[in-house]
């Protein structure tokens, strides 16, 4: 048989990751009523949220054992997802920017 | 380049008469791990799929951060996390699944799959709860939908507990854009569990049948990869919708 | 690679194949043997016949939208069906025809023929994949009988979400189902690609269709979700006024754009990557050499599989964006141009001193170069900020658009089925009509689509059903053109099935072409390989392929 | 001209900007014919040349790093030259000039209505003097329409609800087509009309013409009897922030980035008073959304355009600077009024 299943996690490391997992959702619901500055708030919520999905992905999903495809494929998705929500967003930030001289230089 | 490339070894020829092997695959390892790719290969397209509405929350939430303050907050976060927690135990009972597959304990893997089938069942019963609390306060748009709650807090009983002041009416408008995607989003993750339900109770069946030896429980495999990934899916949606816009 | 074959007979002019006695065609003559099969060949050839069907339709309604075109006035029909039509057009000839078109027939015959294994990974996900698009079809012709679509291709909101009363839900989600049977397409082949290679097919050694298919479905698999959902965000916004869309309630337009490109973008490089595949094949084979730059074709397809994606914003230059976004969109433009360059560069220095033949698939892979050049240059045109504030939404966009998708992307599929009848058939069809048909449709084309560049140039908006007289001598003679084109491509459908029954019999390799697809007979058996086959040499080993005497020149 | 023609190969052009446009669109057509000419004549060459006949067994060559770095390096190297030529023609396009006239454009389906600050209204044409650098403001009162001029080499898309911002200066007088590219359902086709380009003479006879109230003077009307004066009466004490001398100045908020109160940010503020909040004041303004058609939003900002900075002492910070022209894509205005450069 392929050789990586018996590297795959035993129940233990399950309930551990799983332990984690249902730690992370309390705190980061407890942090969620703390009024923190600026976008403290979002930015802590979601490295939490990268944090359990990193979990998953890599012991439940069995990520961290699998091979550099899937990983890559995992990757990729991300990337392209990151991509679309980059580039998507330059639009509307820079927007309202104002133009640095250079853009008017040109205009006669 | 010999990436993945694959030899023909003396062990893979003893499994030529394997039940499961489909005649187009040389041996189950290639058939396994084809399987198990193409699945990854579907997550990656799901990413794509939820992300064109993660990028829609993205930018209205920078564009109506006051509406999706207000809006966000009529959420039960309670709720929200109790459900979180649901899944991530039903995440937990999948990945036992598999490893009872792997080691081939057909009672085990019937076990745990109803659990897992359980645990669905209660999310979607309290997300059926926030859905009938979301209609009774006006708040599906295109069916029922009023800013009411949000222009005049004082008139609505059981909401405005967190003590919001009103919302003028040009701000409050916006916040069908937030119910509008919030449903989108829970909608179509509700969707995916609903059809992981489905696929589940097959599952089951194939299982207590006694289709899965430990050689060969690839279904059970690749269903846990979507069953996680639907939590993943989850495990975004919970902060974007419910935490990261309680506070302007 | 040919050396694991049978030697291929250098013989006597007199020899003459026999049809193989068992064969893909032969297993089976039910319907139910169709319908239900998950052989890959014969889900190509379910695929082969619905997308002929669909180039006729959309071919149809392009011929009556010519017709209106005639006369400056909008004489022939209301302007509601006149905007029916090229919707009808647009979406039908996008996503039921040269989206699948290349993938879908020619991709599902030869992929797992090409690594040298028996099926693709999934074979019933591939049936299903049929199913759904012909599924999807039917939702497309249902909203058509009911009374069409009037948005365009491109589905504007709020025009399509709060505007149109016209079946905009039906035709969402018709291409919405279509995009999960793309979907589903592409997965196998990045699949079988990646995981059922014969022994001895190493990456360098894959054939360069594969490597664009393969680009392909990076793309398929990728960017079609996002036209999924943002087709589904569409309905909701119709039925339900999720405001996402609509700026009555506050939504953005633009963000419908944007997340539309996103797709589609990369979506003109599903259409076109395919046909690089194919010509990648053809122009080696009839100039019995090995590709000039191997390695820089096969990665400049990944390459432009990458870019795709950062480019969509260029179909909304003059939207008003913010500059900065455009100066970034419109520079990667200029990048993604790049590899279709290096392509173009080393298919031309293939031919070099290369022993040319000049057979029908050879004609159409040198008349693709020659239009695709002309197509992706006028693309590079509108890549340019200022250029594209004169030129967009005029006839200079149908025109580009049409030199890459007719004249490249057609004539590379029509090039591909030449070349491949005789294993998908096991007959060879005539030359002499073939080659007709050929010169038939360079020439119609370019009567047709040229004048409309100089339209453009003019200033005439696309999408009119009316137009201002000046503009009438270059309508004219595009109709005429239409009209030549029309009858370049009833040929191959007449003589193509025509030679199903009367062709000569092609044998295992008529043309002494390198692939493994070739060392099996023609049409192949049902699992394809006897057994499966060990690969030896490099790819494309011309020089130690015999050419066989007998074939059609 | 518009003439009768039923052919023609080149437009015409009538606009200070048509010259550096042609220019760039003859040098991309020399290019594109270059490289399609010399594919087609290279791949023809060859195909004759080493046509199986004549030259029966193939050279194996399988390839040169040095020929692919020069054919990439050149067409990158062009690629670089347009996009920069590119760049430049599309800031000049879309970046007006602080002395611009305004006018004012309302797509609707499927007509246009220009809006003259002297309140002259037309249909489905435009009348403009030549020889002064114009500015239009655009805007959908539905689906996305886009005004194309080909003779002045100018097109925008007009956005339900933003306004976007392109500007020309004539040079020819005579007729010219005025489209609708974008399509916008049934009658599309028929959303078009033509420029009138004349002299400055001719100009200032026709504006008389049709002189009814400005725009500035309707929309002084609306502000009394949309009540706005109730709150906006320009004494400190007032609900609403002093609007004398606003527009082109700098406004702080409450939170958030400050931005210049352009066309697009007093529409804004009308229509979604709320979104951001003045500094030092209450959200207390209403919304007019629904009540305001697109015609009265023009007036109201031209009005408020007209105010000018007597006794403005407000919590607005005023910045008397010139400010650079903000590039939201050119929606938005990017101009000072014409009276702060005058000393
Ligand atoms: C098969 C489909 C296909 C392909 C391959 C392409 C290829 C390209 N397209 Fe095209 N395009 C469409 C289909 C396609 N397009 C469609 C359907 C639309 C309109 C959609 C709608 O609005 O309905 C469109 C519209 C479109 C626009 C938007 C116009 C507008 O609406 O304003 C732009 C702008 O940048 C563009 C650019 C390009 C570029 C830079 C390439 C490049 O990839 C081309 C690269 C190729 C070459 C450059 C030729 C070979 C190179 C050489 C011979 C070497 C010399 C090269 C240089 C000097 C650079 N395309
Ligand atoms: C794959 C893409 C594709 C193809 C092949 C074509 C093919 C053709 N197109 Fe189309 N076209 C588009 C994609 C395509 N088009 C798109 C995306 C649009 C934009 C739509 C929009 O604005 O929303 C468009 C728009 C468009 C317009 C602009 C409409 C407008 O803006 O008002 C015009 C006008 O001339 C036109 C003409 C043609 C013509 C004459 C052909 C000819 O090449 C067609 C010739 C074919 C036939 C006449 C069929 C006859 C064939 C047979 C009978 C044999 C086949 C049968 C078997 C094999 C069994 N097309
Ligand atoms: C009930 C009082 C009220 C009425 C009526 C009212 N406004 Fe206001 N307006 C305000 C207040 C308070 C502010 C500052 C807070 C804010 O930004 O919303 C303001 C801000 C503005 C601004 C932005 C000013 C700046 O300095 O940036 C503009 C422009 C404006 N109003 C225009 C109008 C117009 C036009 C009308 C009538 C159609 C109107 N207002 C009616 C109260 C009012
Ligand atoms: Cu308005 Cu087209
Ligand atoms: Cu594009």
């Amino acid at each position: 048989m392929a050789a990586h299943v018996h590297h795959a996690p035993n129940p233990k490391t399950y309930l551990l990751v799983w332990l984690f997992l249902i730690i992370m959702t309390g705190v980061t619901a407890a942090v969620a009523y703390i009024d923190m500055p600026g976008p403290l708030n979002a930015i802590v919520a979601l490295v939490i949220a990268v944090i359990k999905a990193l979990a998953v992905a890599l012991i439940f999903m069995h990520l961290w054992v699998s091979s550099r495809l899937t990983k890559l494929t995992a990757i990729a998705g991300m990337f392209f997802l990151g991509i679309m929500l980059t580039l998507v967003s330059i639009d509307y930030i820079s927007r309202s920017w104002i133009a640095p001289s250079i853009f008017t230089y040109f205009r006669h | 380049m010999p990436m993945d490339s694959h030899t023909m070894t003396v062990d893979h020829m003893q499994e030529a008469g394997h039940p499961a092997l489909k005649p187009y695959f040389d041996d189950l390892a290639q058939q396994r791990d084809a399987s198990t790719f193409g699945m990854w290969v579907f997550l990656l397209t799901e990413i794509m799929f939820f992300g064109g509405m993660f990028c829609a929350y993205l930018i209205f939430r920078n564009l109506y951060h006051d509406a999706f303050v207000a809006a966000s907050n009529t959420l039960d976060v309670v709720l929200g996390t109790i459900n979180t927690a649901v899944l991530i135990c039903s995440s937990l009972t999948m990945a036992m699944a598999v490893w009872s597959a792997h080691m081939g304990r057909r009672l085990m893997i019937v076990v745990f799959l109803i659990a897992t089938v359980l645990l669905g069942l209660v999310f979607l019963s309290i997300k059926g709860v926030e859905y009938k609390e979301k209609w009774d306060s006006h708040h599906v748009p295109g069916l029922n939908f009023s800013t009411d709650a949000f222009t005049h807090p004082e008139k609505s009983q059981g909401e405005g507990e967190l003590g919001h002041p009103a919302l003028p009416s040009d701000v409050a408008q916006h916040t069908v854009i937030y119910f509008g995607l919030y449903f989108c989003l829970t909608g179509m993750h509700a969707l995916h569990m609903i059809i992981g339900i489905g696929i589940l109770c097959f599952l089951i069946r194939f299982a207590w049948d006694g289709h899965y030896t430990a050689d060969h429980y690839t279904m059970i495999e690749n269903f846990g990869l979507y069953w996680h990934f639907v939590d993943i899916i989850w495990i975004f949606l919970f902060p974007l919708l419910y935490l990261i816009s309680r506070h302007r | 690679m040919s050396s694991i074959t049978q030697p291929l007979p250098q013989q006597e002019k007199a020899f003459r194949w026999k049809m193989p006695e068992e064969s893909y065609l032969t297993d089976g003559y039910s319907l139910k043997s169709w319908l239900l099969t998950t052989d890959h060949k014969r889900i190509a050839m379910l695929y082969l016949i619905s997308i002929s069907f669909a180039f006729l339709i959309g071919g149809i309604f392009a011929m009556l939208i010519r017709l209106e075109l005639l006369t400056p006035a909008g004489d022939l029909f209301e302007s509601d069906t006149y905007n029916q039509l090229f919707s009808a057009h647009g979406i039908i000839m996008v996503f039921f025809f040269l989206v699948p078109s290349i993938p879908a027939t020619m991709g599902n015959f030869l992929v797992p023929l090409m690594v040298g294994a028996r099926d693709l990974a999934f074979p019933k996900i591939n049936l299903l994949s049929w199913y759904l698009y012909v599924f999807g079809f039917a939702f497309m012709i249902t909203a058509l009988v009911l009374g069409g679509v009037d948005t365009g291709w491109t589905f504007t909101v709020p025009l399509s979400t709060s505007y149109v009363n016209t079946h905009v839900i039906l035709a969402a989600m018709a291409i919405f189902i279509a995009g999960f049977s793309s979907i589903f397409t592409g997965l196998n082949f990045i699949v079988t690609i990646h995981r059922m290679r014969a022994p001895g097919m190493t990456w360098t050694r894959l054939p360069l269709f594969l490597w664009s298919n393969y680009a392909t479905a990076l793309i398929m698999v990728l960017g079609t979700p996002v036209v999924a959902i943002t087709l589904l965000l569409v309905i909701l916004e119709r039925t339900f006024h999720i405001g996402v869309f609509d700026p009555a309630y506050g939504g953005d337009p633009l963000l419908f754009q944007h997340m539309f490109w996103f797709y589609s973008h990369p979506a003109v490089y599903i259409m076109i990557l395919p046909g690089m595949g194919v010509v990648s094949e053809i122009i080696p084979c009839f100039s019995r050499k090995r590709p000039f730059g191997y390695t820089m074709i096969a990665y400049s397809s990944l390459m432009i599989a990458m870019f795709s994606f950062l480019v969509w914003e260029h179909h909304m230059f003059i939207m008003g964006v913010s500059t900065y976004s455009a100066l970034i969109f419109s520079f990667v433009s200029f990048l993604v141009a790049i590899p279709s360059a290096i392509k173009v560069w080393n298919w031309t220095a293939t031919m070099y001193k290369g022993s040319i033949h000049w057979d029908t698939p050879m004609i159409y892979a040198i008349g693709f170069i020659g239009l695709f050049t002309i197509g992706g240059m006028t693309g590079v045109m509108l890549a340019s900020l200022g250029m594209d504030i004169s030129l967009t939404e005029t006839y200079f966009i149908v025109a580009h658009f049409h030199y890459v998708m007719v004249g490249g992307m057609l004539l590379a599929y029509l090039g591909g089925l030449h070349f491949w009848w005789p294993k998908m058939t096991g007959r060879m069809y005539p030359e002499a009509p073939a080659k007709l048909s050929a010169i038939l449709t360079f020439v119609g084309f370019n009567l047709t689509f040229f004048p409309q560049f100089v339209l453009g140039w003019l200033g005439m908006p696309r999408r009119y059903h009316s137009y201002p007289p000046e503009f009438q001598v270059l309508n004219v003679l595009s109709t005429a053109g239409a009209s030549v084109l029309a009858v370049s491509f009833i040929l191959p459908a007449v003589y193509l099935l025509w030679s199903l029954k009367y062709g000569a019999i092609a044998g295992p390799n008529p043309w002494g072409a390198a692939g493994l697809e070739w060392t099996v007979q023609s049409p192949p058996l049902t699992h394809d390989f006897v057994e499966t086959p060990v690969v030896t040499t490099e790819a494309y080993d011309y020089e130690n392929i015999p050419e066989p005497a007998y074939a059609s020149r | 001209m518009q003439s009768a023609d039923t052919f023609k190969l080149f437009p015409d052009s009538a606009s200070t900007i048509s010259g550096y446009v042609d220019v760039h669109f003859m040098f991309l057509c020399a290019i594109t014919a270059f490289f399609s000419l010399l594919v087609a004549c290279l791949v023809v060459y060859f195909g004759i040349k080493f046509r199986a006949e004549v030259h029966p067994v193939a050279k194996q060559i399988h390839g040169s790093i040095p020929l692919e770095i020069t054919w990439t390096a050149i067409p990158m190297a062009i690629s670089v030259l347009i996009f920069a030529w590119g760049a430049i023609l599309y800031m000049r396009i879309y970046t007006p000039p602080t002395n611009a006239m305004d006018i004012y454009v309302v797509g609707k389906q499927w007509m246009w209505k220009a809006e003259h600050p002297g309140g002259q209204r037309e249909i489905n044409t435009l009348h403009v003097p030549i020889g002064r650098p114009v500015r239009l403001t655009l805007v959908s009162q539905d689906v996305m329409h886009s005004f194309s001029i080909p003779a002045f080499r100018i097109k925008r898309e007009a956005l339900p609800g933003r306004y976007t911002t392109v500007w020309f200066e004539a040079t020819e007088t005579g007729m010219f087509h005025l489209y609708c590219s974008q399509y916008c359902g049934t009658n599309h086709a028929s959303m078009l009309g033509r420029v009138v380009t004349m002299s400055p003479d001719e100009y200032q006879k026709w504006l008389a013409t049709d002189a009814g109230d400005s725009l500035a003077a309707g929309g002084e009307k609306l502000f009394q009897s949309m009540g706005c004066n109730s709150c906006h009466r320009g004494d400190s004490g007032a609900r609403g922030p002093n609007l004398a001398g606003l527009y082109g100045t700098m406004v702080n908020f409450n939170s958030g980035p400050s931005v210049i109160a352009d066309d697009a940010y007093l529409r804004e503020s009308i229509l979604q008073p709320n979104a951001k909040i003045v500094n030092g004041f209450q959200p207390l303004m209403p919304t007019f959304q629904g009540q305001l058609s697109e015609e009265n939003l023009i007036q109201l900002i031209e009005y408020i355009k007209s105010l000018k900075d007597t006794a403005h002492q407000t919590q607005t910070i005023h910045n008397q600077q010139q400010f650079p022209p903000v590039l939201q894509g050119g929606n938005s205005a990017s101009q000072l009024p014409e009276t702060k450069k005058k000393p």
